[in-house]
């Protein structure tokens, strides 16, 4: 029994347990207890998380417990921290109840479970773990007209996705004779991969994962949901949930036997499309898409968290890029481009509920005159919104440099090249909302963001990172390939 | 020669920095000092002429070389000062002009609110043209050529507050910076293919065959285009006369006497590489000008007008000279001509200045007893360049048709022709002025004779005017320099291999002096003898030529509508496309702009073009698409996205 | 008799396509319904044939456990769960859960297209099963409780499961709890 | 040496940021001064040197291909040193009176400070790279905050055109780092030797990574047809930030040219040069053109610099050695006219609060010093001899006529006249003429300030320097671009074998 | 004579498409709901019927009773959102509800 390797999952399923226990009691006595206990747990299984096994072992048949999973794991519990901190500091939720917080929780240990499943089972119960606490947390705000409808939206558009994905993972099952990866790995390695069903059910599982990660053509969701939900929360999904679903699109992919011909030289950086196999090339255009769509459609939003909504669909598609060379460099870039992504898009969905919550509005319009009026709220949004674009010396950037060295590395010149200039259009409307806050003369009365101190040091943890990792990344670079060992590719292991 | 060199070129330079900056804080504005530095520029004109005269024929001394910068790979460029018989003869010739011209202007231009800024920029200019006659090398001497082309544009628009001045200025720079496109051609064809711009170096490689004969021709043709612009030939004729809205001095000084020739003395040095093509060109050029400037001068009514395209025919005359390969023919008539346009620019000043600056002569008349040493003076200018025997006119002007009738006939032809225009619209414009009746009484009455500073001048350059001719015995001087290798050069080219050769040619003398005569007789009895009513009757036949003559041949339109108005169209043009279609095409910011735009409350007309046609448009519209599927109805989310998973299923397996 | 026997075939080897051919109607009849008729009362109805259908189905692969499950849980849990659903949300119209028209082709087509994608893909291809004849039936109860506590098979997710379901319980009882008057 | 002249704006910037704001620009004045000094003395250390000097390096990511923190300086780069320092001070002055957020202003400008100068030192791509981006952040607010009415646009389109030139430049760099693994741009141009990287030849990769640094760099510059936020971030740019904007970040575009586009991929520069001169060829006679029709003045000179800087594209694609010392020195005089220039606008439109050409008139007898100072400017612009732009341009031509593409640079000489016609109209409209009584009320048009003339007559007195004594700015770079010739012309000479 | 596994699977495939169907066509949510629950049945049937044809041991079926769980789960969840929707809106009709859009 490797009960160390689950510790983090019994100690959140503990901490839900306590949430809601500690909600019942002590409702109107002690409301603060619930919130102290989730972080509180929330921080404890990510403290057993970094000591958890991580030599790759399989534990109970459904888990590998190998670093990648370990520090998606540790992701997500901080991303959790995070986000129920930033709520409280949010435009809505202020005072999140048990319910909210047990949801987090749980959502958090379907991630952490979908980063290390190697059985398909415990894969698509992971995904949907994540999906339906999701689905509540988002419509939380029971009242809210347009919390309600983007619960709506995210539990049907959710749903279906998930029902194409599962009826591609029997097909699998079928594959393979079983539900483990292994099996279908095994079953592939034996001629399955030639069958016209393993693509479809391929398909339809890349469709799920689409949903999870809000890519095209599965992307509708994400701007009505971000927009409907509490910032915090839109960052939750943006970040923690579309990680989750990257970390078990990665184990899917580890099994699929997607090696690419090695090219040398001269013919390997000619390469346009990436030829590893059928899937690769349609991840390659899903990317394309993905990321195209995103930013062009960002150009047109006026309310910030769409355009983070869109935005965040776009990031999507860089990482998708990553994926779709798959090699053992374009992974640890992928995985360096999490982490910046995760600081830079809390931070944005952070900074954007609290100006939400003083202004009463999203529109950028209304941030007029703000960059001068708050300074530091001003300049963490300017550090923060450039780094999304990916500029030096951002966080941001040299994450993107990595993703697209990784590409170039593998010889996608022209799939770089449109990542990159998918990443220059991004910074009109990123500008746009600093545009807003600095540029544009406040028209009558700007009303003065009352922010506290808590804003401040939320912000600070949340934004110092982005500025402080632009310059010092050496070593997440090392670590990133540190955790990406070359067995999670599916290759010479 | 080192030192009188560098303080001829210095003196006023100083002069200038002085007068620029302080000029107007000095005792009498500093007129003074002016007269002072180009006074020491002057003596040591003269110093270097004279030690010039005791030198061998031909001689060529560089006296001062430094090198200035070497953006190459090679030799550095330098800066040189190199004199030799023709130098010596031109800074004589300059720094006396303008030393004549600085004493006139005392008086000339008493009172002007500009005084001292006016004796600057004649310092300036001196500098520049010494710089110009001074360089030892063809990147010194276009610096010296540029310099007095500023200085011309800052002297013609002297007066700019009014506008004519301020145009004219403005049209002579471009003018002749339209010439300077030929000598930069020249300089960089000269430079590809000699790798230097030392004159003695340029004339070796062009011996040696080093400059193909092509490029040789472009260079040639360069400068010559150069020579055109600065020296108003055709086509490029069309700034002097505006010029004349310079002071009078000015006009004396920079487009009679020095400036404008110095077209001539560039050709003049630059011989050696002009083939024979180009010496054609040159001579068809000068000959024409000379005959068709004379023809405009005749329906002049301005004095300044009258002189100014006598100066352009003039020029024309010193080309033709060069053009037949007379080098030193065309030279002496620059050295003569200087003497007694200047002489006859000054003179019209001081009619203009007495009849406080009417300039039109129907106006005048009768003014030989109120001014009688400025009409006399101004007549012996008339009878100089007329050709009266035994005036400087006559011995400069009798080597140019010498020339021509042994090497073009043909041209020979038209210099005759345009000899005795010369004599003939002179006499009109002596006669216009001087004598008769006055014609305005006004104008008349409180007309004076200038101060001495006015007189002396004029006095000065009538006496060279007679005797300069004389030099005639010196043109050794203006023997090519560089000594007999540079006469050869000349010497492939023709059938003239001895100078004296056209002097002494008695029929062409005797032809010319006829010309001359004949022009002076009938100006006399046209414009003094008979009756306006037979005047009227002569001039029936002739009328469309005067329409002609008098419209100036029509080139100022031909130009306008020919290159100005379509250069503006263009730039239009260009200024609209840059706002719409370039800036939408090429990256299409204009579109994402349009949102800018709307942000800052403006839109603009032509970045909204631009939205529609970019890329960025492109970028704008697709961005709509995505957020227009974005409806709202989470039902046709669903749609699309099946039904994109379906086709895709479809098409993947059946095709 | 062996006459008689012989004029009539033995029907037992087409037993089974038959009774499949049978289930197949009522599930795809009834899917289809519930699909598309107008009443969305009437669907649930067709629903629940179609999950008996299914539950047929079930029962003749053998898995005796998921049919009864079928029964219990879709029919007498969600099935009832929706009908609860469209009984709250309806009781404002006159017509009970009557829908506005729509056009259904697109969907139709939609539908169409995937399934000609599957079928296509079905056809052109194999399992490893799909050679095997079918093993005898058996009971699987025993075998499917053994697996969901085995260890090294799906101890995981069953425990995962349970979180779930209490989270589901948590949020949708939130979400339902306190409805306005 | 150089870190410390690199940070030191940034040390300043943060000043700005704590100390009062009324003191901003002291810091700011101050922190120039001492760059001045600073680079004066780095000068002193590497004019005329063609290798490296002043060198440090400190490892920084070895993980990723081994970044490292590596300046240094030689001739070339100290020449531009030198002017972005000079031009940055005398921004400052002419930045006085901003009153608009004084100290984020002053912040940013030194920020802009560190990222031209790092540019300049930075002997590691990625060094490199991230100074060149970082620069267009407090440009963008710069221009963004401080600028004219239709600032939002104008600065976001500086910013997006700069971020897509860049965008292809990383693309190029990648390819680089990833085929030669190292980001040491010394190392990069010693292995590219005569044949270039990435395999070499005019051609395949070794030519899409050029074009990708060429499009890159031409955008800065900016080149035909890259140019059209140019004239758009100058006027709406203030008065120090279009000097900067013209003094020194268009050199960054000609800087990287010579220092990493041509070094890198001389064949494929040699391959691409009729393109590249033709482009420049238009860049001189259409900017000129277009400057002749504007109404705008700043606009109108704003296009100058369009037409201007091909020269520097025309020297460069000629590749002979008068070329890219003339395309260098057409940089560093144009660093200094333009941003007299842009003085001169903003002088008048501090008092006018216009800047149409055709509304002015006559100020030469309202404002003597200050027109005197303009015509001078216009004059040094249009080539005239005894200042530098005449330098610059008759050396880039005579270096442009000598290289392979001769009707090039005999067809650019029409931008001659037709720049000469525009200054001079300019010049007759807004200055000559009659004086309107409105322009001699002192109270509103009095004649340039101290303050002001003391921007002005250094920069005037730079140009003439540069004009009359040009052999001191050129043997600072000199050696090192004729290094780079003579790669050139062995490169055009295999690509004309092939 | 006994069915060929492609029967069963084919069924499926039929029974996923109908769902998908009804989840395109309707325009009441709880419909739509049904339409999901059609297409986790379909996938349930897929499971059973690889299990019954050549696999070892019921892994199959482990799978569709955890897929029956969840439709629970699911179902019950959004049965919650759709009447919180009713609730503040008075009606579930999917194409009524378009607020949020762009």
């Amino acid at each position: 029994m490797d009960l160390a390797a689950l510790l983090p999952a019994i100690l959140l399923t503990a901490g839900v347990l306590a949430v809601i226990v500690a909600d019942l009691l002590g409702r109107g006595t002690s409301p603060g207890t619930p919130l102290t206990l989730a972080v509180g747990a929330l921080l404890l299984a990510g403290w057993a998380a970094m000591h958890v096994p991580t030599d790759g072992r399989l534990v109970l048949g459904a888990l590998r417990a190998d670093r990648f999973g370990q520090v998606m794991t540790l992701l997500c519990c901080g991303v959790g921290v995070v986000s129920l901190l930033a709520t409280t500091r949010g435009e809505a939720l202020r005072k999140p109840g048990g319910e909210f917080l047990a949801l987090v929780l749980v959502a958090v240990l379907g991630m952490s479970t979908l980063s290390m499943a190697v059985d398909l089972v415990t894969l698509y119960l992971a995904f949907e773990m994540v999906s339906i606490p999701s689905y509540v947390l988002v419509g939380m705000r029971r009242a809210d007209r347009l919390a309600n409808e983007a619960s709506m939206k995210y539990v049907l558009f959710g749903s279906v996705s998930s029902g194409l994905m599962l009826f591609g993972l029997t097909w699998l099952v079928g594959l393979a004779g079983g539900t483990s990866l292994e099996a279908l790995r095994a079953a592939l390695a034996n001629g399955a991969a030639e069958q016209p069903v393993f693509y479809v059910a391929c398909a339809l599982v890349l469709a799920g994962f689409s949903f999870k990660v809000s890519a095209v053509p599965f992307h509708f969701w994400a701007p009505d949901v971000y927009a409907g939900a509490p910032a915090a929360v839109g960052g939750f999904l943006a970040v923690a949930s579309k990680a989750a679903g990257f970390a078990g699109l990665v184990r899917v992919m580890g099994s699929l036997d997607l090696a690419a011909p090695a090219l040398e030289g001269a013919e390997r950086l000619g390469r346009v499309w990436p030829k590893g196999s059928a899937f690769l090339g349609l991840l390659a255009a899903v990317a394309v898409l993905t990321m195209t769509v995103g930013n062009l459609a960002a150009l047109r939003q006026r309310e910030i968290k769409r355009l983070l909504a869109w935005s965040s669909i776009a990031h999507a598609g860089y990482l998708l890029l990553a994926l779709s060379v798959w090699s053992q460099g374009a992974l640890a870039a992928m995985l360096f481009y999490l982490v910046a992504y995760l600081f830079m898009n809390l931070a944005a969905f952070l900074l954007a509920g609290v100006m939400i919550r003083e202004l009463g509005t999203g529109d950028v319009e209304a941030f007029r005159g703000l960059g001068r009026r708050v300074p530091w709220l001003g300049i963490a949004f300017a550090i923060v919104l450039f780094s999304l674009t990916g500029l030096p010396p951002l966080f941001g950037f040299v994450a993107k440099l990595q993703v697209f060295t990784a590409i170039f590395e593998q010889g996608y010149v022209w799939l770089g090249v449109i990542g990159l200039v998918n990443g220059a259009i991004s910074l009109y409307y990123y500008a746009r909302i600093l545009s807003s806050m600095y540029l544009a003369d406040p028209e009558g009365e700007v009303k003065v963001p009352r922010l506290s101190w808590a804003d401040g040091l939320l912000a600070l943890v949340l934004v110092a990172p982005v500025l402080v990792l632009g310059l010092w990344w050496g070593w997440i670079l090392e670590w990133a390939r540190a955790v990406v060992p070359v067995t999670l590719l599916g290759m010479g292991g | 020669m080192l030192t009188p060199a560098l303080v001829l070129l210095l003196a006023p330079l100083a002069g200038f920095v002085i007068q620029y900056f302080a000029g107007r804080r000095l005792p009498r504005q500093g007129d003074w000092l002016t007269l002072l530095t180009i006074g020491t520029s002057l003596a040591c004109a003269v110093s270097i002429l004279l030690t010039a005269l005791a030198e061998p024929v031909g001689f060529s001394h560089t006296v001062w070389s430094a090198a200035w910068m070497n953006p190459g790979a090679g030799d550095p460029w330098t800066v040189s000062i190199t004199i030799d018989g023709l130098t010596a003869v031109m800074l004589f010739v300059v720094t006396l002009v303008a030393f004549l011209v600085h004493l006139f202007s005392v008086g000339y231009m008493h009172g002007d609110p500009k005084y001292w800024l006016f004796f600057a920029w004649l310092q300036m200019f001196s500098v520049s043209m010494l710089i110009l006659v001074l360089a030892g090398n063809l990147l010194h001497l276009f610096i010296g050529w540029e310099l007095v082309g500023l200085c011309s544009y800052k002297l013609i628009g002297f007066w700019s507050e009014k506008k004519a001045p301020g145009n004219a200025s403005r049209k002579a720079f471009i003018t002749t910076r339209i010439g300077d496109v030929g000598m930069l051609v020249a300089i960089m064809a000269i430079y590809a293919a000699v790798g230097s711009f030392e004159f003695p170096r340029i004339f070796a490689a062009a011996q040696q065959g080093l400059l193909s004969d092509g490029w040789m021709l472009v260079a040639a043709l360069g400068v010559f285009f150069a020579a055109v612009g600065k020296s108003a030939q055709l086509p490029l004729h069309v700034w002097l006369p505006d010029a004349m809205e310079g002071p009078t001095p000015v006009s004396a000084l920079i487009h009679a006497a020095t400036m404008v020739a110095a077209g001539v003395y560039l050709v003049a040095r630059m011989m050696p590489i002009f083939p024979p093509e180009a010496l054609t060109v040159v001579a068809v050029v000068g000959g024409v000008t000379a005959l068709m400037a004379g023809l405009i001068a005749v329906a002049q009514n301005d004095i300044k007008k009258v002189l100014a395209y006598s100066t352009v025919s003039q020029l024309g005359y010193m080309f033709l000279g060069l053009g037949c390969g007379a080098w030193h023919a065309g030279l002496f008539h620059l050295t003569t001509h200087a003497f007694f346009k200047a002489l006859m620019f000054l003179g019209s000043g001081s009619v203009i200045h007495a009849c406080h600056h009417e300039q039109d002569m129907r106006k005048m008349g009768g003014l030989l007893r109120k001014l009688p040493l400025t009409g006399i003076t101004f007549g012996i200018g008339v009878l100089a360049i007329a050709g009266v025997p035994f005036l400087s006119g006559f011995y400069s002007k009798d080597a140019i048709l010498a020339a021509a009738w042994h090497r073009f006939p043909v041209l020979f032809w038209l210099g005759l022709g345009s000899a005795l225009l010369t004599a003939f619209y002179m006499t009109r414009l002596f006669v216009g002025t001087f004598l008769g009746k006055p014609k305005d009484q006004h104008v008349h009455d409180h007309a004076h004779e200038g101060p001495p500073t006015m007189t002396v001048p004029l006095l000065v350059l009538a006496v060279l005017s007679v005797v300069a001719g004389y030099g005639a015995w010196h043109t050794d001087l203006l023997a090519p320099p560089l000594g007999e290798r540079a006469v050869g050069v000349i010497q492939r080219f023709d059938t003239v291999g001895d100078t004296a050769h056209f002097e002494h040619s008695g029929f062409v003398a005797m032809l010319a002096t006829a010309a001359g005569a004949l022009g002076l007789l009938l100006g006399l009895v046209v414009f003094r003898a008979i009756s306006t009513a037979a005047k009227d009757a002569l001039r029936r036949p002739l009328a469309p030529l005067e329409a002609a003559c008098a419209s100036k041949f029509w080139f100022d339109e031909l130009y306008r509508d020919m290159f100005l108005r379509p250069a503006y169209a263009l730039a239009r043009l260009f200024s609209w496309s840059d706002g719409g279609v370039v800036d939408g095409a090429v990256n299409g910011a204009g579109a994402l702009g349009r949102r800018g735009a709307r942000v800052s409350g403006a839109t603009d007309r032509h970045v909204v073009d631009g939205a529609v046609r970019g890329s960025g448009g492109l970028a704008w519209l697709l961005g709509g698409i995505a957020s227009r599927l974005q409806g709202g109805r989470v039902r046709a989310y669903l749609g699309w996205s099946v039904a994109a998973v379906a086709l895709f299923l479809v098409l993947r397996q059946v095709f | 008799m062996s006459s008689l026997a012989l004029s009539v075939p033995d029907l037992t080897p087409y037993l089974p396509p038959m009774i499949f051919g049978s289930l197949a109607a009522v599930v795809l009849v009834g899917a289809a319904m519930a699909a598309l008729a107008p009443r969305i009362v009437h669907a649930a109805f067709a629903l629940m044939a179609c999950f008996f259908g299914v539950a047929g189905i079930y029962a003749m692969l053998g898995a005796d456990f998921l049919a009864l499950a079928q029964v219990i849980v879709y029919i007498g849990g969600i099935l009832v769960l929706l009908v609860f659903g469209i009984l709250l949300t309806g009781r404002l119209k006159g017509a009970l859960g009557m829908e506005a028209a729509t056009r259904a082709w697109p969907a139709i087509l939609a539908g169409a297209l995937l399934f000609l994608g599957l079928a296509v893909a079905l056809e052109g291809s194999s399992f490893p099963g799909s050679t095997a004849t079918p093993a005898a039936a058996e009971a699987t109860t025993a075998a499917l409780g053994r697996a969901l506590l085995d260890p090294s098979e799906y101890l995981v997710p069953f425990e995962l499961v349970s979180v779930l379901l209490l989270a589901a319980l948590v949020g949708a009882a939130y979400l339902a709890r306190r409805r306005r008057a | 040496m150089l870190s410390l002249l690199i940070f030191l704006p940034v040390l300043g910037a943060l000043l700005c940021w704590l100390l009062p704001a009324g003191q901003a620009r002291w810091v700011n004045l101050l922190a120039n001064l001492a760059t001045c000094v600073l680079a004066g003395m780095v000068a002193v250390e590497a004019a005329g040197s063609t290798s490296y000097r002043l060198e440090a390096q400190h490892a920084w990511i070895p993980a990723f291909y081994g970044i490292s923190y590596h300046v240094g300086v030689d001739g070339f780069a100290v020449s531009l040193l030198l002017l972005t320092a000079f031009v940055s001070t005398l921004g400052v002055l002419a930045s006085w009176n901003i009153e608009k957020s004084p100290k984020g202003y002053h912040a940013m400008y030194l920020l802009l400070l560190c990222g031209m100068l790092g540019v300049f030192c930075a002997l590691d791509l990625f060094l490199f790279y991230l100074f060149w981006e970082v620069m267009l952040l407090p440009m963008y607010f710069l221009i963004g905050i401080w600028g004219g009415p239709r600032r939002q646009y104008a600065s976001i389109k500086f910013f997006l055109y700069t971020l897509f030139g860049s965008v292809l430049l990383l693309a190029a760099v990648i390819m680089i780092v990833l085929k030669h693994q190292t980001w040491s741009i010394p190392e990069l141009t010693a292995a590219a030797g005569t044949s270039g990287l990435l395999g070499g030849g005019a051609g395949g990769l070794a030519l899409a990574a050029f074009l990708g640094m060429f499009i890159g760099f031409a955008i800065k510059i900016p080149a035909f047809p890259f140019h059209t936020w140019l004239p758009d971030a100058h006027v709406e740019a203030p008065t120090p930030i279009s000097m900067i904007l013209a003094g020194v970040l268009l050199k960054m575009g000609g800087y990287g040219m010579m220092r990493i586009a041509y070094p890198f991929f001389p064949e494929a520069a040699a391959g691409m040069g009729a393109v590249i001169s033709a482009l420049s060829v238009i860049a001189i006679v259409y900017g000129a053109l277009v400057a002749m029709a504007q109404n705008d003045l700043k606009k109108m000179i704003a296009y100058s610099s369009v037409s201007h800087m091909g020269f520097v594209t025309l020297g460069l694609a000629a590749g002979t050695p008068e070329g890219l010392n003339g395309a260098h020195y057409m940089m560093l005089a144009h660093g200094t006219i333009s941003a007299m220039l842009f003085m001169i606008v903003g002088v008048i439109y501090e008092r006018a609060h216009h800047r149409d050409i055709d509304r002015f008139g006559g100020l030469a007898w309202a404002m003597p010093r200050y027109s005197v100072l303009a015509s001078f400017a216009f004059f040094a612009s249009l080539g005239l001899p005894g200042l530098s732009g005449f330098i610059a341009e008759i050396t880039t031509f005579i270096g442009a006529f000598n290289g392979p593409y001769k009707l090039a640079a005999l067809v650019s000489l029409l931008g001659v006249v037709f720049t000469a016609a525009y200054y001079l109209i300019t010049l007759q409209k807004v200055y000559l003429g009659q004086t309107p009584p409105a322009y001699l009320d002192k109270a509103h048009y009095p004649d340039v300030s101290a303050r002001e003339l003391a921007v002005l007559v250094p920069l005037a007195l730079v140009t003439l320097w540069m004009g009359v004594f040009p052999a001191m700015a050129l043997d600072c770079y000199r050696d090192v671009l004729n290094g780079l010739a003579s790669t050139l012309s062995a490169a055009h000479a295999a690509v004309v074998a092939r | 004579m006994s069915l060929p596994l492609n029967a069963w699977l084919l069924l499926a495939a039929a029974l996923f498409s109908v769902g998908v169907v009804t989840v395109l066509a309707r325009r009441n949510a709880v419909a739509v709901l049904i339409g999901i629950e059609l297409m986790l049945n379909a996938a349930n049937i897929n499971l059973v019927a690889f299990d019954r044809y050549g696999a070892d041991g019921v892994r199959g079926q482990v799978f569709s009773v955890f897929v029956l769980a969840i439709a629970a789960a699911e179902a019950a969840v959004a049965l919650a959102i759709i009447l919180a929707v009713f609730d503040s809106r008075d009606r579930i009709d999917v194409d009524t509800i378009d607020s949020l859009k762009g």
